[in-house]
Formats: C-alpha cells, sequence, structure tokens
C-alpha cells in the first residue's frame, strides 16, 4: 500500500502542531521519522495510525480518502516508548489479541505467535505476565503484538529510548532485519540521528512541526537542504560558524581569514553560517588549506571507542568527533585544525547553498 | 579525606544465600582512593546499585568490610560517614528556595549563618546557580534540580566522596555533555572521590579516569577507559563496551594451527602457542575435550580488502552500513556473523571479500577471562 | 502527555450518570427553588414571596445561633484532627501484618452507621452504665451531657475526633507512602533531623492529600446531624443544636416549606462559598511568586 | 554472544530498604523512636476501641447486669441479645433492608460512574470542566436540604418506602464521589494502552471490560469502599424515605426505647451488628486501600 499525507495540518487549542506537512510514503519503505523532542514526531504518527483526525488536509492511502476512518478499520499497528502491553493477560494472549480479535483459527494463531515469538527471542516467556518481565521483553512483547498481524502501516514512536544502549544496537539491528522481508510501510520516529542512519531506509526531518526534508537517508545526511536539517542530521551536531565570504576569502569573527576554494568562489560575496561537521576536525593538520585554530577544551566525552570533543573559541564553540579514546582537562588549552575544504554554506535564511564534494565512500557490492 | 576499601565484600538480598545466583555482590575487594574520579559500568541488575548503596551505608553488607581511611564503616549510617549522594532523580526540598536547599545540610549542623552565606554563594558560583538563589526549588528545570542537589554535597566541609547514581537519566539530551563538563570541572577543582554509577558507556568514559565495569554481582574488569577498549579483561568488556561491541570466535587448536571452525586462523606465533598450551592444559585439567578459548578482535581493528593479502582470510560482506562519519560492515566468517568499522571514505567492497585482523589487537580469552599472549 | 482528545461523543459515556444525578439533584434542587419564593397555604394556594424567606431566615436569631455554633464546631474538630491524623499517620507501620492489622483497625469508626456512633457515644458517656461517664464520676469529676452545655460540646467534638480522625489519618498515611526512598535516604545524607524531615519532606508532599482531607472534613462537619441528634438531641436547650438539626425540624418537624427552603439554599451556598474559597487559595498558595529583583 | 543484560534480580527491588542491623548507639536511639511511636500507636489504637469494646460488652449482658453494677466484662455472659435480633424477622429485616439499599446503590453508582469517569480521564468534550465542577458541588449538598424534595418526589413517583429509593437517593453524593476517586486512578493508566487496544481492533465495551477494568481493579475496589461507607452510614434519607417495607437498621434500633425504658442489650448488640459488615469490607480491600486512599491523587 501506499501512504500520501497531503497538505496536514493538525491544531490543538490554537497551537499548531503540525503545519502544512505533505508526505507520500511508497509501498514497502522503511521511514525514519527524526526530529527534536515536540518537532511533531508522534503527532505525525497519530495522525497516520488515524488515532486522531487532523485540523486540515487529507490522508489518502492506495488512492483512497482515509482522513475520517477511525483506526479500528484501518490496518495499522504502533509500538509506543513507554512499554505498553495489557497488564491482565499474558505474553502469550498479549501477542496474540490482534489475531484473536480477527477471529482466526485457534491453531493458526498458536503457529504465528510461536514463530513471532521465536523471531524476538521470548518464546519462553510466553506464559508469563508483562510486569514480571524486563524492560527489553516487555518491549519485545509490544513488538510481538505489533508485528503478528499484517498491517499496513507499523508505526514506532521512539520505542527504544527508555532501554539501555546496548540493549538498543541489539533490538534495532533485529528490527532492521524484520522488516526487510515484508512488504508494509514502516515508520520510526527518533531523536537520534545515529539511530536514523543506522535504520537507513528514508528519513523525513521535522523540525516545529514542518517537514524540512524527505528522502533517502544518506542522502538526506549528506546533503541537507538547509540549516536546520544539518544540526538536526547530526551527531554531536554540525558546528555553524557565522562568517563572510568574499571574492577570494572567508573571514570568521572579523579576525580569521583564510582563501576560499573555487566551488565556494561561485556564491555571490555576503554574510553566510558555515558548517563544519564534528569529524571532520581533526587535532593533526589534514591538508595545507586546514585552519589552525587555538581553542581551549570544555569536555571529552568518550563513547567506547570514539571521542566527543567540546571546546571553545574565543567567540564560538566546536565539537569535534574524534576516533579513539582522548582525555583531556577541562580548559586545557589546545590546537584544532579547521578543514576549510570541507564546508557546508548556508545563507542567511537557512537553505543551504553549497555541499562539500564527498570522498569517496564505501557502497555494497 | 577518604581511601574507599571494599574487603572481602558480598552482599545477598536473602537471608540465607544457597549459591552464587543469590548474591547481588560476589565477594570482592576493591580499592577507591582518595580524590579519583570514578565509574561504576554495568546492565541493569548487575550490582552496581547495591554496591553504590552499600558504600553510602543506605545498606550493610551481609559479608566483608567497608573501610573509610582504613576505618570499618559498616554499621556506620550515612550520616555519619561523611558523604554525598546524587540520585538518579532529582531530590530537592520543593518547599525551600535554592539558596535555602544549599544550605540545609550546614544549617543541619548547627553552623552559624556567617559562615553559610559565603560557603552557599561560593557553592552557587561554581554551579552557576547564583541567579536563581531565590528561585523556588520546585520549579527549576530537572537539570537545575540535579545541580542544587549536588551543591547540598559541595558545601559540607567535611564531604570526602560524591556518590552518584545514574544523575543523567532525566536530563534534556542537550543539556547533557554542559553537565557532564560542569562535572569534570567540580572534580577537578575539589579535592573530592567520586563514584558514579551508570548503564552507560559515555556516561562513564566521559566522567572517569578509571571505571569498575561490573557483570553479574562482581567487578570484572577497573581500568581506563583506553583499556577498557583496547584490553578488555573479560569477554563481557569487550562486549558492552563499543558500538559494536567485540567480535568474537571459539578456537581450538588443531594440526599446527589456531582453527576456526574450518577456518584456520593467520595469528601471531605468540597467540599460537598460547592457544596451545590452554589447549593442552584445559584438556588435561579437565579430562574431557571442553574448551572455552576465543579470541577477540573488536570492529576497528578488521581491515576488510577487496583483494587478498597477507594473512586475510577471505569472507561474505551480508551488509554494509553507512553511519556517517563511518560504515558499518557485518559479514560472515564460518557461518558466524562480524562486524567491522570502516572509516569514511573507504573504498568500496563487494559480496566477496577478505578480512585482516591487526594481530596487536587480537586478544586471547580462557574462560572468559582475558590471558596475556606476550606480544613483542 | 495527558493531552485529552476531543471528543463530544463522550457525552454519551456521561449521559446515564447525567440522567440519574439530574434525577436525584437537579429536579430537588429545583423544588427547593420553587418553594423558596413562595409561600404555599395548601395544594392549591401559594403565593409570590420574593425574597421575603430569605430575608426572614437570615434574620433570625436562632439560625444565627446556630450558624455560629456550626462553624465554631468546624474549626475546632480542624483544629484538632488534622493534626491528629497526620501524627498518627506518622507512626502507623509501613509494611508487614501490622500495618494492615492496625488499617482494619483504624477505619472501623468510619464504617459505623452515625446513628451507632452517637448511641456508642451515648452510652459510653453515661454515668449510670457508660464506663467513661462512670469513670469520671468515679475520679470526682462533674459531668453532665444532658445538662451541661459545656459537657455536652466536649462530648460531641471527643466523639467526631474518634469518628472522624481516622479519615485524616488514612488520607496521609497513603500520602506518605508515596514519597520515593530517595528523598529520606537525601534527609539523612543531609543530617536533617525528624523534624527537619517532617517539615521540608512529609509535609510538602501531604499538601495535596491534606487539601482533600481539610474540604471533606469542613464539608461534612457542616452537614453533621444523626450523632449529635442521638447523643444530646441538640441540646442541653439548643446548646449543641446544628444547622441541619434546626433545617429538619423546620422542614419535617414544623411543615415550613418556604422558609425551610430558603434556609436550605444559604445553607449549600455557604459550604460551596467557603470550600470554594478555601481551595483556590490554597492553590494561589502553592504557585511561586515570580523571583523579585531578578538578582 | 549472549550476556544476562537485564537482570531482573530479586534483590534489586529491596534495595532501597534500610539495613536493620545498626551500631550500638543508633540502635538505642531508633529503637528508641520506635517503641515510642509503637507505644503511642497503641495508647490511640486503644483508646479509639474503648467505646466499640463497651459495645460488645454490653451486648454480652443482660439488661439487669447492664443497669446493676460496673462490670467492666459481662459476668454472666449471654446471647440473649443477639440470638433475640436473629430471630424476630421485624429486627432481621432491618439488617436486610440497610444491605439491600446499599448493594443496590453500589452497584448502580459503579455502573453509571465507570463510564463518566472514563470520559472524564480520556476526552475533552463541550461542557465538561462545568459537569465535573458541578458534579463535585454535589458532595457539599447537606442532605438535610433534600429532605423535603425527595419525600416528595418518590411520593409522587411511587418509590417511598422501597430499597431502590434510597439506593438512588444515596447516588446524590455517591456518584459524584465515585466518578472523582475513579477518574484520578484512570488517568494513571496511559492513554496508549487504549489506543494500542483499538489498533488491534478491540471494540470500546470489550476493551472496558477485558483489559481495563482489569487494570484498574484496586481503585474499582477503593471507590467500591467508599460507596459502602457512605451509604451504610447514612441515615437522615434513609429514614426519610422509608416506613416500613425498606426500613434500615438505624431506624428500627429506635424501637429499643420504650415507655418502660430503654433494651440496652438489644440496642448494644444491634450496634454491634451494624460494625461487622463494615469489618468485613476492609478486610476485602486491605491491600489496596493504604494506596488507594489518596484518591490517585498525590
Amino acid at each position: 500500500m501506499s501512504l500520501h499525507l497531503q497538505n496536514i495540518d493538525h491544531i490543538v487549542n490554537g497551537v499548531p502542531h503540525i503545519s502544512g506537512i505533505d508526505l507520500a510514503l511508497e509501498p514497502g519503505s522503511f521511514n525514519v521519522l527524526l526530529g527534536r523532542t515536540l518537532a511533531g514526531k508522534t503527532t505525525l504518527m497519530r495522525l497516520m495510525a488515524g488515532l486522531e483526525p487532523p485540523t486540515r488536509g487529507k490522508i489518502i492511502i492506495d488512492g483512497k480518502d482515509v482522513t475520517n476512518v477511525s483506526v479500528r478499520k484501518r490496518n495499522v499497528s504502533m509500538v509506543y516508548q513507554q512499554f505498553i502491553n495489557y497488564p491482565s493477560l499474558t505474553v502469550y494472549d498479549n501477542i496474540a489479541s490482534p489475531l484473536k480479535l480477527a477471529k482466526h483459527p485457534k491453531s493458526a494463531i498458536d503457529k504465528r505467535v510461536g514463530e513471532i515469538a521465536e523471531m524476538l527471542h521470548i518464546e519462553h516467556l510466553l506464559n508469563r505476565y508483562p510486569q514480571e518481565l524486563s524492560g527489553g521483553q516487555q518491549q519485545r512483547t509490544a513488538m510481538g503484538r505489533a508485528l503478528i498481524k499484517d498491517a499496513d502501516l507499523i508505526l514506532f514512536d521512539e520505542p527504544l529510548v527508555n532501554l539501555d544502549y546496548k540493549l538498543r544496537e541489539e533490538l534495532r539491528d533485529e528490527l532492521r532485519d524484520l522488516f526487510q522481508a515484508r512488504n508494509c510501510i514502516a515508520v520510526y520516529a527518533t531523536t537520534e540521528p545515529n539511530e536514523a542512519l543506522a535504520l537507513g531506509g528514508n528519513t523525513a526531518v521535522l523540525h516545529e512541526g514542518k517537514l524540512l526534508q524527505y528522502g533517502p537517508t544518506e542522502q538526506v545526511y549528506r546533503e541537507p537542504n538547509g540549516r536546520f536539517s544539518a544540526e538536526m542530521f547530526s551527531e554531536p551536531p554540525i558546528n555553524i560558524v557565522p562568517g563572510r565570504l568574499t571574492d577570494t576569502e572567508i573571514t570568521f569573527d572579523q579576525s580569521l581569514h583564510f582563501p576560499c576554494d573555487d566551488k565556494l568562489k561561485r556564491l555571490e560575496p555576503g554574510d553566510y553560517d558555515f558548517g563544519v561537521r564534528a569529524s571532520h576536525l581533526t587535532l593533526q593538520p589534514q591538508r595545507a588549506d586546514d585552519l589552525a585554530l587555538d581553542v581551549h577544551v570544555d569536555v571529552a566525552e568518550i563513547s567506547g571507542s570514539e571521542t566527543f570533543l567540546h571546546v571553545h573559541h574565543e567567540r564560538f564553540p566546536l565539537v569535534l568527533h574524534l576516533s579513539g579514546i582522548h582525555q583531556f582537562s577541562v580548559n586545557e588549552p589546545l590546537k584544532v585544525y579547521f578543514p576549510t575544504h570541507q564546508l557546508y554554506a548556508f545563507d542567511k535564511q537557512g537553505h543551504t547553498v553549497h555541499i562539500p564534494a564527498r570522498q569517496g565512500g564505501a557502497a555494497h557490492g | 579525606m577518604a581511601e574507599i576499601t571494599l574487603k572481602g565484600l558480598a552482599h545477598s538480598y536473602e537471608k540465607t544465600p544457597k549459591g552464587a545466583a543469590d548474591y547481588a555482590i560476589r565477594q570482592m575487594d576493591h580499592v577507591w582512593h582518595q580524590g579519583g574520579a570514578y565509574a561504576l559500568l554495568g546492565p541493569s541488575g548487575c550490582g552496581k546499585s547495591t554496591l553504590l548503596n552499600i558504600i553510602s551505608g543506605l545498606l550493610e553488607p551481609s559479608e566483608g568490610d567497608v573501610l573509610f581511611d582504613g576505618q570499618r564503616v559498616n554499621e556506620l549510617p550515612p550520616e555519619e560517614r561523611n558523604i554525598a549522594q546524587v540520585f538518579q532523580f532529582p531530590v530537592i526540598y520543593d518547599t525551600m528556595t535554592v539558596f535555602d536547599n544549599l544550605a540545609f545540610p550546614l544549617r543541619n549542623m548547627n553552623t552559624p549563618e556567617y559562615r553559610v552565606k559565603p560557603k552557599v554563594l561560593e557553592v552557587a558560583d561554581i554551579l552557576e546557580l547564583t541567579s536563581l538563589l531565590d528561585r523556588k526549588a520546585k520549579n527549576l528545570t530537572a537539570d537545575e534540580k540535579q545541580k542544587v542537589s549536588m551543591g547540598r554535597g559541595l558545601v559540607r566541609d567535611d564531604v570526602t566522596a560524591i556518590l552518584f547514581d545514574e544523575p543523567l537519566t532525566v536530563i534534556d539530551p542537550q543539556l547533557k555533555w554542559k553537565l557532564r563538563r560542569k562535572l569534570k570541572e567540580i572534580h577537578e577543582r575539589f579535592n573530592i572521590t567520586m563514584i558514579y554509577v551508570t548503564h552507560d558507556q559515555l556516561e562513564a568514559s566521559t566522567f572517569a579516569d578509571k571505571i569498575a565495569v561490573m557483570y553479574e554481582g562482581q567487578v570484572v574488569q577497573f581500568g581506563t577507559p583506553r583499556e577498557l577498549f583496547e584490553r578488555p579483561a573479560h569477554t563481557f568488556v569487550g562486549y558492552f563496551i563499543g558500538s559494536p561491541g567485540m567480535n568474537f570466535m571459539a578456537v581450538e587448536y588443531r594440526d599446527d594451527q589456531v582453527m576456526f571452525g574450518t577456518q584456520p586462523l593467520p595469528v601471531s606465533e605468540q597467540m599460537k602457542h598460547a592457544v596451545a598450551n590452554a589447549s593442552s592444559a584445559n584438556a588435561i585439567a579437565n579430562d574431557i575435550s571442553y574448551n572455552n578459548i576465543k579470541l577477540g578482535i573488536r570492529p576497528e581493528f578488521i581491515a576488510i580488502a577487496s583483494n587478498p593479502t597477507a594473512d586475510s582470510v577471505p569472507i561474505q560482506v551480508t551488509s554494509v552500513q553507512d553511519l556517517g562519519t563511518y560504515s558499518l560492515l557485518t559479514f560472515k566468517l564460518n557461518e558466524q556473523t562480524f562486524k567491522a568499522r570502516l572509516p569514511e571514505g573507504h573504498p568500496p567492497v563487494g559480496e566477496a571479500a577478505f578480512a585482516h585482523f591487526d594481530a596487536a589487537h587480537v586478544a586471547l580469552y580462557i574462560d572468559e577471562y582475558l590471558v596475556e599472549a606476550g606480544h613483542e | 502527555m495527558n493531552n485529552k482528545i476531543p471528543n463530544n461523543r463522550a457525552w454519551l459515556l456521561v449521559l446515564p450518570m447525567l440522567v440519574l444525578v439530574a434525577f436525584s439533584a437537579i429536579i430537588p434542587l429545583m423544588t427547593v427553588v420553587n418553594y423558596s419564593v413562595q409561600d404555599v397555604l395548601g395544594p392549591n394556594a401559594r403565593f409570590f414571596t420574593g425574597t421575603e424567606w430569605f430575608q426572614s431566615m437570615l434574620n433570625d436569631d436562632a439560625l444565627q445561633a446556630a450558624f455560629l455554633r456550626q462553624i465554631s464546631f468546624s474549626l475546632i474538630i480542624l483544629a484538632i484532627q488534622i493534626p491528629l491524623g497526620i501524627g498518627i499517620a506518622l507512626i502507623m507501620p509501613k509494611r508487614g501484618w501490622q500495618a494492615s492489622a492496625v488499617l482494619i483497625l483504624i477505619t472501623l469508626p468510619l464504617l459505623i452507621p452515625w446513628n451507632v456512633v452517637g448511641s456508642i457515644w451515648q452510652i459510653f458517656t453515661r454515668g449510670d452504665i457508660g464506663l467513661m461517664g462512670w469513670g469520671l464520676r468515679e475520679l470526682g469529676i462533674e459531668y453532665n451531657i444532658t445538662r451541661n452545655a459545656g459537657d455536652a460540646w466536649v462530648t460531641i467534638i471527643l466523639m467526631d475526633v474518634w469518628h472522624w480522625t481516622p479519615l485524616v489519618a488514612m488520607l496521609c498515611y497513603s500520602g506518605l507512602r508515596s514519597i520515593p526512598e530517595a528523598y529520606y535516604q537525601a534527609a539523612r545524607i543531609d543530617r536533617a533531623s525528624k523534624w527537619a524531615v517532617f517539615r521540608y519532606i512529609q509535609l510538602p508532599k501531604l499538601t495535596n492529600v491534606l487539601v482533600i482531607a481539610v474540604l471533606l472534613r469542613f464539608m461534612h462537619s457542616f452537614m453533621i446531624y444523626a450523632e449529635p441528634f442521638v447523643l444530646t438531641g441538640g441540646g442541653p436547650g439548643s446548646a449543641t443544636t446544628f444547622l441541619s438539626q434546626s433545617l429538619t425540624t423546620m422542614a419535617v418537624g414544623q411543615q415550613d416549606l418556604g422558609p425551610s427552603a430558603a434556609f436550605s439554599l444559604i445553607y449549600f451556598l455557604v459550604i460551596l462559598l467557603v470550600s470554594w474559597v478555601f481551595y483556590t487559595t490554597i492553590m494561589n498558595m502553592q504557585k511561586d511568586k515570580p523571583p523579585h529583583g531578578g538578582a | 554472544m549472549s550476556y544476562q543484560l537485564e537482570n531482573t534480580q530479586r534483590g534489586e527491588k529491596y534495595n532501597t530498604i534500610f539495613s536493620k542491623v545498626s551500631p550500638a548507639k543508633r540502635r538505642n536511639r531508633t529503637a528508641r523512636a520506635h517503641w515510642r511511636s509503637r507505644f503511642l500507636l497503641g495508647l490511640y489504637l486503644a483508646l479509639m476501641i474503648l467505646p466499640i469494646y463497651w459495645l460488645i460488652n454490653m451486648s454480652l449482658q443482660t439488661n439487669s447486669e447492664i443497669l446493676g453494677s460496673m462490670t467492666l466484662w459481662p459476668q454472666n455472659l449471654t446471647f440473649d441479645n443477639y440470638i433475640g435480633i436473629f430471630t424476630n424477622s421485624s429486627w432481621y429485616m432491618g439488617y436486610v433492608n440497610s444491605m439491600l439499599y446499599v448493594a443496590m446503590n453500589m452497584l448502580i453508582t459503579i455502573c453509571v460512574a465507570l463510564p463518566a469517569a472514563y470520559a472524564f480521564s480520556r476526552y475533552t468534550f463541550i461542557g465538561d470542566k462545568h459537569l465535573f465542577f458541578w458534579l463535585l458541588t454535589n458532595l457539599m449538598a447537606p442532605p438535610a436540604v433534600f429532605l423535603l424534595p425527595y419525600f416528595q418526589l418518590y411520593y409522587s413517583v411511587g418509590l417511598f418506602d422501597t430499597h431502590i429509593a434510597v439506593a438512588l437517593a444515596h447516588c446524590l453524593f455517591n456518584i459524584p464521589l465515585a466518578i472523582w476517586i475513579l477518574e484520578g486512578f484512570m488517568s494513571s493508566v496511559p492513554k496508549e494502552i487504549d489506543e494500542t487496544a483499538y489498533i488491534d481492533g478491540y471494540s470500546f465495551p470489550r476493551f472496558f471490560v477485558k483489559i481495563f477494568i482489569p487494570m484498574i481493579r484496586s481503585g474499582i475496589g477503593v471507590t467500591l469502599f467508599f460507596l459502602f461507607m457512605f451509604s451504610w452510614v447514612e441515615l437522615l434519607l434513609a429514614r426519610t424515605l422509608t416506613a416500613t417495607d425498606a426500613q434500615p437498621i438505624g431506624m428500627i434500633m429506635t424501637r429499643t426505647s420504650t415507655a418502660s425504658g430503654i433494651d440496652w442489650g438489644t440496642l448494644a448488640a444491634a450496634g454491634v451488628l451494624t460494625i461487622i459488615p463494615g469489618i468485613l469490607v476492609v478486610y476485602f480491600v486491605r491491600n489496596h486501600i493504604a494506596k488507594g486512599f489518596a484518591l490517585g491523587r498525590t
């Protein structure tokens, strides 16, 4: 099936939660809704599910207008960020409930529940009650209930956010595999850019109820159409430095000058916001045209094998994403190298006007 | 000043524990040095909160001793231990102002007001709470509340250790790094032992100089973030630290080769000897062909190439995920799934490729614990 | 999080309730309003009287006295029951079979029919057959609730404290149980005294239940009827005649429909007004005053 | 690789309980405080029980013993007072009447309050806030105000002196109370459960009965407790709306006082018997009551 949201507005008590969203999801696609808390992800999913009708606009499924069709008559599933299960039913009955309500024969239900439970590694827990399970197991149960019926549309509203990161990693991997074999539209809301990248598929970037960009995940990541999109879709956030472009050079903070590369020269001279990804800033110069900056360390966040180094220059803060483990003390002086050839440029309206060339890339053979 | 020593410590919530499974904390010895920044890292239920409560005195261990500077404090209640604790959910006194909250511990010790005020102002300044001092604590945001509860520990001159129990759980993701910075700054400024409990590797490695990784009631490794990454002392550490975790291969010594199933593995001579020794030692000790010998390699140390190189093994690539700053490659070797991390800009690889394991980073695990094979 | 969904069909769910409550509240209330502005002399003889009944009720000395008695009574029992209830809640065991046992015992007075409560205390305080009356006499204390108004008052207050303190205690007890353990732990680490724990942790967390307790106790004490009626019959004289009894006497005993209807409405409005003022005051107090000066 | 990532160890949930053993000093201090509070509680309970004990004491004595010398416990234990009540239909019918209208009231109230409370906890609709406020004002209506109108109303519709009349009259305060309590409990159930059920294909009635009601069991228990309490103890309305056939026990008790004096023994025995249903009700909800008394509003 295909799902088309046509010019959706949703206003609650005079406050717009969703404004003017137009989005078409293709059959069999996996879609990520990326945005910060309160960006409108949950609201949008509720509209897609039919839990609420939009204030304005139409929802078209397979060419049919279903805007006012109740959730019970749409074939959807949803997994929430809280672990939502029926506490009075066992795990088996929880998972089986959609099929039981659809009056499937007992033997077929047994078989299906067995398959799903095995897929989610909870086959040994079928006789337990949800509150006796750990968080991860509870969420697996909820997923089982969502997956057991062949829903046309499956919605995941930050399903992993309340789990430990290692479980998150495992479940995320499993999820990707689960959907490869299915022919339904999956929509997955998250606040984490890395989760979007790990899940692949398409990504829609939401900000303050508006759709900023929609496209294949990698493309949205590499070619954000605006400053917000770029900030939203990078973790740590892309560094933005305001600067002035003249015919020959770029000036930051009225004191840092460097010549700009040929591509940037094509832009009109003027004020721009320049973006550079955290992973492109380095502690050693990579190229001759790298700009050396004197900074002080705020904090080095270390995650397993990576370091996110927060530093501040006299006028602007920067974040570096370094591989490997590096420890620094607070306020330690440091020199970082700013890659002048890997700059994004955004005009003052926030639109992308320049995207740096990509260096190679690994593709699946 | 406090050096905290745990001696032969064990704890069970059962009155008469029957087996190892009844213990929340199994027999352990450990020393936290004065002024260190430590983290207790582990999945939920590993016993880390229990351990923290034993150190703070909210819980009395069923076996062993807790020593503060060599003094046994097992029975001392928290109020007599010169420690402060910051809880997962901010605990503040709703009806008081921020100032009164910070002054509360001092006033409870009958500190004269003329000494309370400068101390509170000093701590408020460090925590950037000065502008909020007149506000009712109830209406603060979560991160401000958490700073207030930290401040209540810092105002006391007698506090020698601050314990943190997952303090950033309720903090907005965008604000977390600022609070982490504040924590680091405070640690560098005050000479206070800090112990930070968390299940998140990022929190632990960012905060701590040394991390104790707990698994099933035991500290399986105590080391710097770098050590945890480069030389995991236990397979659990390898798995738990790093995203994704370490790849493990159950190997055996056969025909003068280290075999992973049917695949001979190119390893260093030392490693080969170590595996050979372990195989025979195990076989003798257990009288059966029982083996629990594993080689571990981090995804970061696997190089992938389209053509065979020296010491590479043929693999089947199943997928490549572009994660922006790097790509994650999943491959199959001997029917087992492996992960490898490719740097940004890595040339594309086909379905049939070759993997090279960096010999310096292949680690040997016997019965889940690291055994040094002796690198040159 | 807790955003409710606009749905006017929810009226269907409310409808059965509405029909019933309308039957038992609106129709009778309309009758009362109807009577309050009429003088009913016979089945077919009614006269519109306007606010006459209201004026005469407001100026009635006996009613004014009853009103003052009522207010004093409510204030006294609140002043005793609220602190006492908090105190009992604080010393109730938190877990185990003891907790259940204490709980069952303590709720007992709440489940005794109100007239039986009156009977129990009537028996208990009689000089000839009651333990308390007899005991006081043996101790040489002059005590007679049928003759001495002071004795009657003390006894009625004692009875009400006995009867209703459990409600306050139970409300506070469940309020206390919902305080997370971390608060107590933090207080220990901060070396807070028991008093400080009470003042800064327990009491603030009890605010909500205390508001409910005060409202409930005020309302019920203001409507008190059966207990004093059985115990003292409103005497000696009219020393313990409260508003409900005055009203019942007027309406049922004397069949003064108009005046009693006017009285009813005033009575009802007073309770509503006091409850509303109390509630809004508390809610306003809970709001933080804006930071002065902005530091 | 399967590591035990989430160990739902039994110990974890107890980890906040303080240690039981303490150093001598603290043990003494806390032990003293402990015994002091136990003593005070014991004292309160003893004083509280005393009037009830006295009632029981009297119910087990003959009138001559009661009126004779002061005895702290029955010298000649007798059950005649109870036997008298149980063998006289005009007496025990009072209990039956009271229980009947209380049961009817509980049933009616819970049936209409459950859907209404659900509506208030889940939806906004035109006039919802006003309606809720108006409901609460009914809690504040003195029953005395409604005496006469009720009498006339039920008389005119031919319900006077029936159980249902009393049951309906008690709805005046019980329905608002039930809705208020239930709304608190229902609001603590995440609305995502409801949505999941609709997504799964539950119809509203089926979801309500199969899923939702089991989830707020303790809330319903507490509500029923309160409904019982306020209906069982009320006398003013019950007395006014009945004459003979549905007369409550409280009214029948007044018979003990006759021209020849008061039958103290029977009065006491009847009083004791009115306490027993209450004890049974508390016993059944004892595990929920501590949590539920705050009415979901702490």
